[in-house]
C-alpha cells in the first residue's frame, strides 16, 4: 500500500464511538450525479454516501462482492449478471433491487437527454439492462465490455435512489437530494461551504475488506471546504479540524513535526503530466514535443516541490496501476539532446536568448490547474528550466470560467496541466479519447477551436484497450499506448500523484478506496 | 417633505435600474457564458450537440435584447433566477449567504466606528503638537494596508500562532469577530480621516474658543461640541463605508473562507454565474441607495441649520 | 471686592510667537491695569497685538505662543505659569470674554438653552437643571431678549446677530466674573444695533462693578464709551490715559495719525459744481429686483423701487445696513441680474440687453471693485498676470507695451513694482486693494462700483485709499458708485447719497443735504448711531 | 549663498516638509524605473538549492520556494504596480476630466445625466465593478489597470465638477468676466487650472486607492500571470508559506502599504498649493 500505515490504535483508547469528525476539504463539491465523482471533492462525498455493486480491493486490486453478492460473465465480456444482497435499502426506504439497479446503469450507461444526465465516461458499449428477478439483473453491450467489471466498483457508479435519478442534472448540485444506500446521510449542506452526513444506523452491508458490517463508529463527518491551503492547513495544525485533503509538500514536514499523520494514497491512474495540444502549430512537430521532454528537469522539479510521497513518473500511468511499463529510459533530462532537437524542428536560438523560427518565438502557454498539487509552482519551475534552452512559458491565470474555455482552444495554451486517477486501464482512455477528456484535444471532442489534429493510430489503441476482452491482451494494448504517446512526445509525465491527507492523532482507521477518496465508514475519533 | 421624499425615492429607483442595466451589459458582453463554461468542463465528458442543447433549453442562445427584458420582467416580479453553476434558485443562495455578511459588516463598522472614536480623541488631544502630526499619518498609513495581507498575518498569528479563535468550523458571531476586527482597521482608517479633517475645521471656529474661554475641558469640547458639528461631514461617507465594506467583504470572506455574499460575488464573476453576481450588484446598491437615503433623513437631526432650509425647499 | 485694587494688572509682557524657526515678537513690556467698574479701551491697528494682549489674559495664547517675561493677575490671581486645570476654574468665573464674531461664536448645533446651561454647570457642577435655566430666563431678560423661554429653546441661526451677542453676553455675565475682556465685540454688527450692545455693556459694567477690557480699532468707539484708553503700536503701548484728554490733547504721533486718519475729521465733500452740462452717466428708474424662492416662486424683494441718477465725473454713495440690498442693487447695475421691473441705463444702455460683443465693451466701461479683494483674484497668478489679463482681453499682445502699461499704472495707483512677483494672497490689505483698483483701471472705464472697498482696512490705509480714488476721479474723470455701511466714510467721498432700508430708498440727494438736514427718522437714527460724533468736525453737523 | 536656488524654492514654496513628502515617491519611481541599481540579483531565476531561505546578508528578504530573491522580486515589482496605478488613474482622469468640466460648465440636461450616471456607477461597489471588467476583457497587467482606472471614473468626474461648480462661482470668476474676458477665456484661464488643481492632488491621493485596488485583484488572481514579480501576486503565492516562511507575504505587504503611503504623502505635499 502506498500510503503510511496509521498508527495501530492502543489498547487504552479503545474504540469509542461517537463524535463528529471533521473533515477540510479544498474545495466545494459541485455535482453529486455519481458519474461525476471524478471531481475529488464530489467523490469525496459519494463514497460516504453510496454503495456499489463491487468493491476493489485496495491491496490487491481484486474485484470483490459489495452490494452484488456475485456475478457471472460471458465469454466476450457482453453479458453481465449481478445477484443482489437482500434487505440493502436507499436511505428513503426504497429497496436496492434489481429494477433500482437497472435503472441506475441505464441512466449511467446512457445518459438522460431530458434531465440533462449525461453518461459515464466508465461505462463504455452499454446497451440495456434485464431485470431477472428482483435480485438478479443482467446488463448488455454491444460490444465487449472487459473493463464494466471494475467500473461497478468506481464512485461513479454509485447506486442512488430512484427518486434521485428523477432529478434534472442541476439540482444534483444539491448534496440532500443525493439518496444513496451508504453508511453515512446528508443531513445538511450550506452550498460551496460544508455538508454534514449522518450516520445511518441500520447500516449493514459494507464490503468484506472494510468488516465488520456495522454501522460506522462515528456519529457523524461534517465537511468543511476551505479553499485556501494555508488556513486548511493551518487550522489543521492549531487542532481546529480532524482531517484535511490536499496537503501540500511543504507543509508535510510541518505536520509530521506536529505529531500529526500523512496519509498518501496513491491514486493509481494517469500520472500527473503536461500534455501537449499538437493542433497548435508551435508543438505539432514531435521534434519540438520531445526536446521539450528532455529540457524538463523532473528530479529537480520533485527535489524542489515535493516530497517522497511523490514518486518520480516512469510512464503515463502510475507503477502501481495495471498494465504499467517502465519508460524511465526515455523520460531522461537531456539539455543537449533538447537543444539539438530544437534546432532539427528549424528553431534556432537568437541572440536574445529566445528561440526563434520565421521571426516568431517559440512561447507557449500554459493554464494552471487549480486541483493539481502546486499546479502553478510546479509550472513555474518547468518555465525556468525551458527558459534554459530558449523556450518561453507563460503560466496563465484567470476565473475558472476563463481557464476552462482557454483550455479548450489549442491556439491559447498548447500546453495542458492534467491527471486522471481510476485503478482501471480504462483510465488511458478517460484521459486522451477524443470524446472522452481528450487532454490533447483532438478534433471530435467537444472543442470547436481544433482544426486538423486527430491520431487515429492512437484512437484506435485506446478503443482496442477499451474493448480487449483478454486481460493479457488488454495489458498488451496498454503497453502500446503508452510507448505511442511517450514515443510522440504527446505527454510529459512528471510525478504519480498521491492523495495527501493530513490525520490528526485522533483519528484512527482510516481508509481509503482504489483512487485514494478516503472512507471514513470504519473511522473512529479517540476522545481528545 | 412628501414632494422631497418621492423625489428621492425616484432618484432611487433610477440609480437601482441603471445599476442593474449596466451590471447587465457589462455580463452579458463577456466572452462565452455560463451554461457554456459549466458544460464544457471535460470532467462532464458532454458532447458538443448535448451542449447546445442545453443551451437552447436555458435560453442562452436569445437575443440579448429578449435576456434583458426577460431578466427585468422577472427580477421586477421579485424572483432573481437561478444559479447557473449550481442550480440553486439564486434567493436561496443570497438567504444562505446574507447573515455571514451582515455580520461581518456590523462587527467591522462597529469595530472601526470604535478605533476611530478612539484614534481621533488621541490624535486631537495628545499632549504635544508633533505628536499630535504623527498620530494625524497613522490613518494614511493605515488606508494603505492591503485588507487581505493583514487578515492572512492575522489568521495566522492570532488562529494558529496564539490560538485565540479558531478559524474553521465555527459559525455565527463567533467566526465574525477576527475577519470583522481585522476588516475594522482599513474601514475606520477613511471614517478617521474625515472626522479628524471636519473635527480640525470645527476646532478652528472661534466657537470653541468661546467655550475654552468660559472654562470647558478639552475632552468635554470634544465630545459635547465638535463630535456633533463634525459628524454629519463623516456621515455623508457612509455610502462610501458601505462599498468599502462589500468590497472587503469580497476579499475577507475569500481570505476566511467564509460563505457571505462577498464569497458568492467573487465565484459569480469567477463563473460567470450572472444571475448571481447581478443580484448581488442589485443589493449592494439598493444598500447603498438606502444608506445614503438614512443619512440624509438624519442629517436634520443632527444639524439644526439644515431643518429650516429642508423645510423651506420642501415647502 | 476692592474697588481701588485693579482687577486686572499686567506688568512687563512680552510675547513671542514662534513658526518655522523665526520668532514675531507680539507684546513688548506691556504693563496696565485696568480697575473694578472701569473700561479700559485698547486700540491700535490690525496687527498691533490687542487680541494677544486679551488672550494672554485668558491664557488661552496659541501654543505657538510664548510668554517671555511679565506677570498678569486677574483678581490677584496670578495667571502667568499657572497650570491648565487652574485655569479652567478661573475662566468664565473670574474673567469672561467677549467675542468679536457672534455668528460663529455659538455652537450652531445645539440649543441656546443646552449652551447657556453648560456655562454655568461648568463652574457649579452640582446645580440642579431647571434652577438654572429659571435664572438663565431672568439673565436674558436682563440683557434685553425678548421671550426668553422661547429663545432658550431655539438655535442660534434662529436668533439675529444682536441678540447672538446678547446671548453671548449672558453667558459672559452669568458667573459676574470679575473682568470682561470684549475683543471687538461689535464690530460685525450693524451701527445701530452696536449702540444698543454698548449701551447695554455700559449698564451691566455700572451695575456690577465689572472691570473691562474693550478691545477695539474703532477710536470713534473707545472716545465714546471707555473711561480711559490705551493705544498699542506694533506690540508696544505708546500712549495710556483718560479719555477725554488723550483725544483733546494725543501727545505721541501715532495717536495723533490715527486720529487724523479718522473720516470723521474730514469735512463732507463739497458738491463741485460741474464746469459745463454733464451727463447722467447712471440712471435707474423703479429698479424691482426679487430673489426667486423655492421652485422658482417668487421670493424675498430685495430691492424695491428705487430710483437715483449718477452725474459722470461725480461720486454717488450708497448706505444702508446688512442685507438691506446694496449689493443686489449693485448687480443689477453689472446686468449680472435682470430686473422684474423698473430700468437701468448705464452710458446710455441697458446692461441687462446688451450681449455678445456689446456687452464686453459695456462691462470694461462699469468696473467692479470687490470689498475682499483677496478672493477676487485667481489664486493662482501673480500680480503681473493679473494686471494683464484686461490687456490681454484688449487685444494688446505686445508683451512689452503691456509691461509699459502695466508699470505707469502701478505708479498711479502708488503700488512698488515689486509686487508684480507676488501673489495677492501675499499682499497686505492695502496693497490688494489698489491691485484690484489696478485691474479695473487698466481696462479704461468710465464708471467704477465699490462696494465697501474700505471697509476691511485699518483706518490710516483707508484713508490712504479713498485720497486715492479721490485722486484718480479727478485725473480720469471717472463716476464712482461708492456703497458702505459706514456714513463718516460716505460722507467724505459721496456728492450724492442714497440711505436703503430693507430695499427701499428713504432718502437720497446730496451728500451736504443728506447729512445736515436729514427728512427720514432712519437716517436720523443712523446719524445719531455714528460712534464717536463728537469728534466730527463741529462745522458740518448742525 | 546660492540665491537663484533660494529664488525658485521661494517662487514654487518648495519646503522641507513638502520635499519630505515628495521624497518616498521619488525612492518608488527610481526603484521602478532601475531597479537594477538597487539589486544585483534576477528576479526571475532562482537557485532550487537556495529555496525558502530567511532573510540574510545576501538575500536581505530572504528567498523563495524557487530559490528567487524576494529583496530583488520585490524592486523589480515595483514597476508593474506602480505602472499599473498610474495608467489606472492617467485613465480615469483622461475620461472623467472632459465628464466633470461638461458637467460642471454644461447646462442643466447634460450636468443631470452625467451625475446621475455617475451615481448609478458609484452605487456600485469599486471591487465588483473592477472584478467584472476584468471578467469582461480578461486577466493581464493592464487590463488590471485599466479596469480599475474606469471603476474610478465616475467619482473622480463627480469630485471634479464640484470643483468646476466651485470655482464657477467665486468673485475671480466674476471679476474676470467684468474686465472682457470671453466665457472660453474664463474657463481656460481660471476654471480649468484652479477646479483641476485640488483634482490633481487627490488624483495622487487615488493613486494609493489604485495601488491597493490593483494588489487585490492580483492577489484575487486576475493580475499578471507568474512568475511576472507583482506584489498582490506575491502574497498569494507566499501565504501558503506563512507558517514556514513570513518573508514571502510580509515583505510584499510592507511594500503595498509603503507605497500606498508614498502616494498620500505626495497627495498632501502637492495639496500644500496656495
Ligand atoms: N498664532 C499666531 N502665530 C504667529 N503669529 C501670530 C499668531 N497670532 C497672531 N500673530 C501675529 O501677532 C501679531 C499680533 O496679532 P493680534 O491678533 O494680536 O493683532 P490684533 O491687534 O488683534 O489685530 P486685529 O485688529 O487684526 O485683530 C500679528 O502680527 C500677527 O501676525
Ligand atoms: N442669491 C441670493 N438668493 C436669495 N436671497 C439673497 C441672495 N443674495 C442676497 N439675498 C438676500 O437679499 C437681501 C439683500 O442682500 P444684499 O447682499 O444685496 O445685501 P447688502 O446690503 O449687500 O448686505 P451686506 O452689507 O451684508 O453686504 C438679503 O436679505 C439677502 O439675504
Ligand atoms: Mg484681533
Ligand atoms: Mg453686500
Amino acid at each position: 500500500m502506498a500510503f503510511h500505515a496509521p498508527a495501530p490504535a492502543r489498547a487504552t483508547d479503545a474504540a469509542s464511538p461517537g463524535g463528529t469528525l471533521l473533515y477540510l476539504e479544498k474545495q466545494p463539491h459541485k455535482n453529486l450525479y455519481p458519474p461525476a465523482g471524478g471531481f475529488y471533492p464530489n467523490g469525496g462525498i459519494l463514497a460516504q454516501i453510496t454503495d456499489r455493486l463491487t468493491w476493489q480491493n485496495t491491496d490487491t486490486l481484486k474485484i470483490e462482492p459489495w452490494i452484488a453478492t456475485g456475478w457471472s460473465v460471458n465469454a466476450d465480456s457482453t453479458v453481465f449478471t449481478f445477484t443482489l444482497r437482500p434487505g440493502v435499502t436507499f436511505s428513503d426506504g426504497t429497496p436496492v433491487d434489481a429494477a433500482a439497479v437497472a435503472l441506475n446503469y441505464d441512466t449511467f450507461g446512457k445518459g438522460n437527454r431530458a434531465l440533462h444526465l449525461p453518461p459515464s465516461e466508465v461505462i463504455n458499449n452499454y446497451e440495456r439492462s434485464e431485470v431477472i428477478d428482483p435480485l438478479t439483473v443482467r446488463f448488455y453491450f454491444s460490444k465487449p465490455s472487459p473493463g464494466f467489471l471494475q467500473g461497478t466498483s468506481v464512485i461513479g457508479s454509485g447506486l442512488v435512489s430512484p427518486a434521485s435519478l428523477r432529478r434534472p442534472l442541476d439540482e444534483w448540485g444539491d448534496a440532500r437530494h443525493v439518496i444513496g444506500s451508504g453508511p453515512f446521510v446528508v443531513r445538511d449542506e450550506v452550498p460551496g461551504k460544508s455538508v454534514d452526513l449522518v450516520t445511518r444506523p441500520d447500516y449493514a452491508w459494507g464490503p468484506e475488506q472494510l468488516a465488520p458490517q456495522g454501522p460506522s463508529r462515528l456519529a457523524g463527518v461534517r465537511i468543511i471546504v476551505v479553499p485556501e491551503d494555508s488556513i486548511r492547513i493551518g487550522a489543521f495544525i492549531a487542532g481546529q479540524a480532524d482531517f484535511a485533503r490536499a496537503v501540500e509538500a511543504y507543509d508535510e514536514e510541518q505536520i509530521i513535526r506536529h505529531g500529526d499523520t500523512i496519509y498518501a494514497a496513491s491514486t493509481r491512474g494517469v500520472n500527473n503530466s503536461v500534455v501537449f495540444r499538437p493542433d497548435n502549430p508551435l508543438v505539432a512537430d514531435p521534434r519540438v514535443r520531445l526536446a521539450l521532454l528532455h529540457a524538463t528537469d523532473r528530479p529537480d522539479i520533485l527535489r524542489t516541490l515535493y516530497s517522497p510521497n511523490y514518486p518520480l513518473a516512469r510512464s503515463v500511468i502510475a507503477a502501481d496501476a495495471q498494465g504499467f511499463v517502465d519508460h524511465a529510459a526515455d523520460l531522461t533530462y537531456d539539455p543537449a539532446l533538447a537543444g539539438r532537437l530544437l534546432d532539427e524542428a528549424g528553431w534556432t536560438m537568437a541572440p536574445d536568448g529566445w528561440r526563434r523560427r520565421n521571426g516568431v518565438a517559440l512561447a507557449l502557454a500554459v493554464h494552471e490547474a487549480l486541483p493539481q498539487p502546486q499546479s502553478r509552482s510546479m509550472l513555474v519551475l518547468l518555465a525556468q528550466q525551458w527558459r534554459r534552452v530558449g523556450v518561453r512559458l507563460t503560466i496563465l491565470s484567470g476565473s475558472p470560467a476563463m481557464t476552462v474555455l482557454d483550455n479548450l482552444n489549442p491556439a491559447v495554451t498548447p500546453l495542458f496541466h492534467a491527471e486522471v486517477g481510476r485503478a482501471d486501464p480504462d483510465v488511458i482512455k478517460s484521459a486522451f479519447y477524443p470524446t472522452n477528456r481528450n487532454v490533447l484535444l483532438q478534433k471530435g471532442g467537444q472543442s470547436r477551436h481544433v482544426e486538423h489534429f486527430v491520431d487515429p493510430e492512437l484512437n484506435g489503441l485506446l478503443d482496442q484497450v477499451a474493448s480487449d476482452t483478454d486481460p493479457a491482451t488488454r495489458l498488451a494494448d496498454l503497453a502500446r499506448v503508452q510507448a505511442d504517446i511517450l514515443a510522440k512526445g504527446y505527454s510529459i509525465p512528471i510525478f504519480e500523484e498521491p492523495q495527501v491527507y493530513a490525520g490528526s492523532a485522533r483519528v484512527h482507521d482510516m481508509r481509503f478506496e482504489a483512487v485514494g477518496r478516503p472512507v471514513f465508514y470504519r473511522t473512529w475519533l479517540a476522545r481528545p | 417633505m412628501t414632494r422631497y421624499i418621492l423625489s428621492r425615492a425616484a432618484q432611487a429607483l433610477l440609480v437601482l435600474w441603471g445599476a442593474f442595466t449596466l451590471s447587465f451589459v457589462l455580463l452579458q458582453v463577456m466572452p462565452g457564458d455560463a451554461v457554456l463554461i459549466k458544460f464544457q468542463d471535460p470532467e462532464l465528458g458532454l458532447s458538443p450537440q448535448q451542449i447546445s442543447d442545453i443551451r437552447a433549453s436555458y435560453g442562452a442562445d436569445e437575443s440579448a435584447f429578449v435576456q434583458y427584458a426577460h431578466v427585468l420582467g422577472r427580477t421586477l416580479a421579485g424572483q432573481l433566477g437561478y444559479s447557473i453553476e449550481t442550480g440553486v434558485p439564486v434567493s436561496r443562495m443570497l438567504h444562505a449567504a446574507y447573515p455571514t455578511t451582515l455580520r461581518l459588516a456590523v462587527v467591522s463598522f462597529g469595530g472601526a466606528i470604535m478605533l476611530a472614536a478612539s484614534f481621533a480623541t488621541a490624535a486631537l488631544l495628545a499632549p504635544l503638537r508633533p505628536l499630535r502630526a504623527a498620530l494625524r499619518l497613522v490613518p494614511g498609513l493605515a488606508s494603505g494596508i492591503p485588507v487581505f495581507w493583514l487578515e492572512i498575518v492575522a489568521i495566522q498569528l492570532v488562529s494558529f500562532h496564539w490560538k485565540l479563535v479558531p478559524v474553521v468550523g465555527v459559525s455565527g458571531w463567533a467566526a465574525a469577530v477576527l475577519p470583522g476586527l481585522a476588516l475594522a482597521i482599513p474601514i475606520s482608517a477613511p471614517l478617521t480621516q474625515v472626522f479628524l479633517s471636519a473635527a480640525e475645521r470645527v476646532m478652528a471656529q472661534p466657537f470653541i474658543d468661546v467655550l475654552r474661554a468660559r472654562g470647558a475641558s478639552p475632552l468635554r469640547i470634544l465630545y459635547a461640541h465638535v463630535l456633533p458639528n463634525a459628524l454629519p461631514p463623516t456621515l455623508t461617507i457612509s455610502g462610501l463605508v458601505f462599498g468599502e465594506i462589500l468590497a472587503g467583504a469580497v476579499v475577507t470572506e475569500t481570505v476566511f473562507g467564509l460563505d457571505g455574499l462577498g464569497q458568492l460575488a467573487q465565484q459569480a464573476v469567477a463563473n460567470q454565474d450572472v444571475a448571481v453576481l447581478q443580484a448581488i450588484i442589485l443589493i449592494s446598491v439598493a444598500g447603498f441607495v438606502v444608506i445614503n437615503f438614512t443619512v440624509d433623513a438624519l442629517h436634520p437631526l443632527i444639524d439644526p441649520r439644515i431643518r429650516r432650509t429642508q423645510a423651506g425647499g420642501a415647502a | 471686592m476692592n474697588a481701588a485694587s485693579p482687577q486686572l494688572n499686567i506688568r512687563d509682557l512680552d510675547v513671542v510667537y514662534e513658526s518655522r524657526g523665526s520668532a514675531h515678537h507680539a507684546l513688548k513690556g506691556v504693563s496696565l491695569e485696568v480697575r473694578a467698574g472701569e473700561m479700559l479701551a485698547l486700540v491700535g491697528e490690525s496687527g498691533s497685538g490687542k487680541s494677544t494682549l486679551g488672550r494672554a489674559i485668558l491664557g488661552l495664547l496659541p501654543e505657538s505662543a510664548r510668554i517671555q517675561r511679565g506677570s498678569i493677575t486677574v483678581d490677584g490671581t496670578e495667571i502667568v505659569g499657572l497650570p491648565e486645570r487652574a485655569l479652567r476654574r478661573i475662566r468664565g468665573a473670574r474673567v469672561a470674554l467677549i467675542p468679536q464674531d457672534p455668528a460663529h461664536s455659538l455652537d450652531p448645533v445645539r440649543t441656546i438653552g443646552a449652551q447657556l446651561v453648560e456655562a454655568v454647570h461648568l463652574h457649579e457642577p452640582h446645580s440642579n437643571t431647571a434652577t438654572t435655566r429659571r435664572m438663565l430666563v431672568g439673565l436674558l431678560d436682563r440683557v434685553g431678549i425678548k421671550e426668553p423661554e422661547r429663545r432658550l429653546r431655539q438655535y442660534p441661526h434662529e436668533l439675529s446677530g444682536g441678540m447672538r451677542q446678547r446671548v453671548l453676553i449672558a453667558a459672559a455675565i452669568a458667573q459676574r466674573p470679575a473682568l470682561i475682556v470684549a475683543d471687538e465685540p461689535t464690530s460685525a454688527l450693524d451701527v445701530s444695533v452696536q449702540v444698543q450692545i454698548m449701551a447695554l455693556l455700559a449698564e451691566l459694567r455700572h451695575e456690577m462693578g465689572t472691570a473691562m477690557l474693550f478691545i477695539t480699532h474703532d477710536l470713534g468707539l473707545a472716545s465714546e464709551q471707555a473711561d480711559r484708553v490705551a493705544v498699542l503700536q506694533h506690540g508696544t503701548l505708546c500712549e495710556t490715559g483718560e479719555t477725554k484728554a488723550l483725544f483733546a490733547n494725543p501727545r505721541t504721533p501715532y495717536t495723533r495719525r490715527l486720529l487724523a486718519d479718522l473720516p470723521l475729521f474730514h469735512e463732507a465733500r463739497a458738491p463741485r459744481r460741474a464746469e459745463g452740462p454733464r451727463e447722467d452717466a447712471i440712471v435707474v428708474s423703479h429698479l424691482t429686483y426679487a430673489y426667486k424662492g423655492a421652485g422658482g416662486r417668487p421670493g424675498h424683494k430685495a430691492v424695491r423701487d428705487i430710483s437715483f441718477n449718477v452725474m459722470a465725473g461725480q461720486t454717488h454713495g450708497i448706505v444702508g445696513e446688512s442685507g438691506s440690498g446694496k449689493t443686489t442693487l449693485l448687480r443689477c447695475l453689472l446686468g449680472l441680474i435682470t430686473p422684474d421691473s423698473g430700468s437701468v441705463h448705464i452710458l446710455g444702455e441697458n446692461p441687462a440687453q446688451v450681449e455678445g460683443t456689446a456687452q464686453r465693451a459695456l462691462r470694461r466701461a462699469v468696473q467692479f471693485v470687490y470689498q475682499n479683494p483677496h478672493v477676487s483674484f485667481d489664486p493662482r497668478c501673480r500680480a503681473a498676470d493679473i494686471l494683464a489679463e484686461p490687456l490681454i482681453n484688449a487685444g494688446l499682445h505686445d508683451r512689452g507695451a503691456r509691461t509699459e502699461r502695466i508699470r505707469a499704472m502701478l505708479e498711479r495707483v502708488q503700488l512698488p513694482p515689486a509686487v508684480l512677483e507676488r501673489r495677492a494672497a501675499n499682499m497686505s490689505g492695502g496693497q490688494s486693494q489698489r491691485l484690484a483698483i489696478a485691474r479695473a483701471l487698466l481696462c479704461d472705464p468710465k464708471i467704477l462700483i465699490l462696494d465697501e472697498v474700505v471697509s476691511a482696512l485699518d483706518v490710516s490705509v483707508q484713508a490712504e485709499i479713498l485720497t486715492l480714488l479721490e485722486t484718480l476721479q479727478r485725473q480720469l474723470d471717472l463716476t464712482y458708485v461708492f456703497v458702505s455701511h459706514d456714513l463718516a466714510v460716505v460722507r467724505r467721498i459721496a456728492d450724492t447719497v442714497s440711505i436703503i432700508r430693507a430695499g427701499t430708498q428713504v432718502e437720497h440727494g446730496p451728500t451736504e443735504t443728506v447729512f445736515s438736514t436729514p427728512h427720514d427718522d432712519y437716517t436720523k437714527h443712523l446719524l445719531a448711531a455714528i460712534p464717536g460724533r463728537d469728534l466730527m468736525r463741529p462745522a458740518v453737523l448742525a | 549663498m546660492n540665491t537663484a536656488l533660494a529664488q525658485w524654492r521661494q517662487r514654487h514654496d518648495v519646503t522641507l516638509p513638502r520635499l519630505l513628502g515628495v521624497l518616498p515617491v521619488l525612492v518608488l519611481v527610481l526603484v521602478a524605473l532601475c531597479p537594477g541599481l538597487f539589486t544585483p540579483l534576477d528576479p526571475l531565476a532562482g537557485q532550487t538549492d537556495e529555496r525558502l531561505m530567511a532573510p540574510s546578508a545576501t538575500h536581505w528578504f530572504g528567498t523563495d520556494q524557487f530559490g528567487r530573491d524576494v529583496f530583488s522580486r520585490i524592486m523589480h515589482g515595483s514597476f508593474s504596480t506602480l505602472s499599473a496605478a498610474m495608467l489606472a488613474v492617467a485613465i480615469s482622469l483622461l475620461v472623467a476630466i472632459p465628464l466633470g468640466l461638461a458637467a460642471g460648465l454644461g447646462g442643466r440636461r447634460l450636468s443631470g445625466a452625467i451625475l446621475a450616471g455617475a451615481d448609478m456607477v458609484l452605487a456600485i461597489p469599486e471591487l465588483f465593478l473592477s472584478l467584472s471588467i476584468i471578467t469582461l476583457i480578461g486577466p493581464g497587467a493592464t487590463h488590471v489597470a485599466f479596469a480599475v482606472g474606469i471603476s474610478q471614473v465616475a467619482g473622480f468626474t463627480r469630485m471634479i465638477r464640484t470643483e468646476v461648480v466651485r470655482v464657477r462661482a467665486t468673485e475671480y470668476v466674476e471679476a474676470a468676466f467684468g474686465i472682457g474676458s470671453t466665457f472660453w477665456q474664463v474657463v481656460w484661464r481660471h476654471i480649468v487650472p484652479n477646479s483641476l488643481a485640488p483634482a490633481l492632488s487627490l488624483a495622487t491621493l487615488r493613486l494609493g486607492t489604485a495601488i491597493l485596488a490593483i494588489s487585490t485583484i492580483c492577489f484575487l488572481g486576475y493580475g499578471p500571470s507568474p512568475p511576472t514579480p507583482e506584489w498582490g501576486l506575491m502574497i498569494t503565492e507566499g501565504r501558503n508559506y506563512l507558517a514556514t516562511a513570513w518573508w514571502l507575504t510580509t515583505f510584499p505587504g510592507l511594500a503595498i502599504i509603503f507605497s500606498a503611503w508614498a502616494a498620500t504623502l505626495l497627495s498632501r505635499a502637492i495639496r500644500m498649493d496656495p
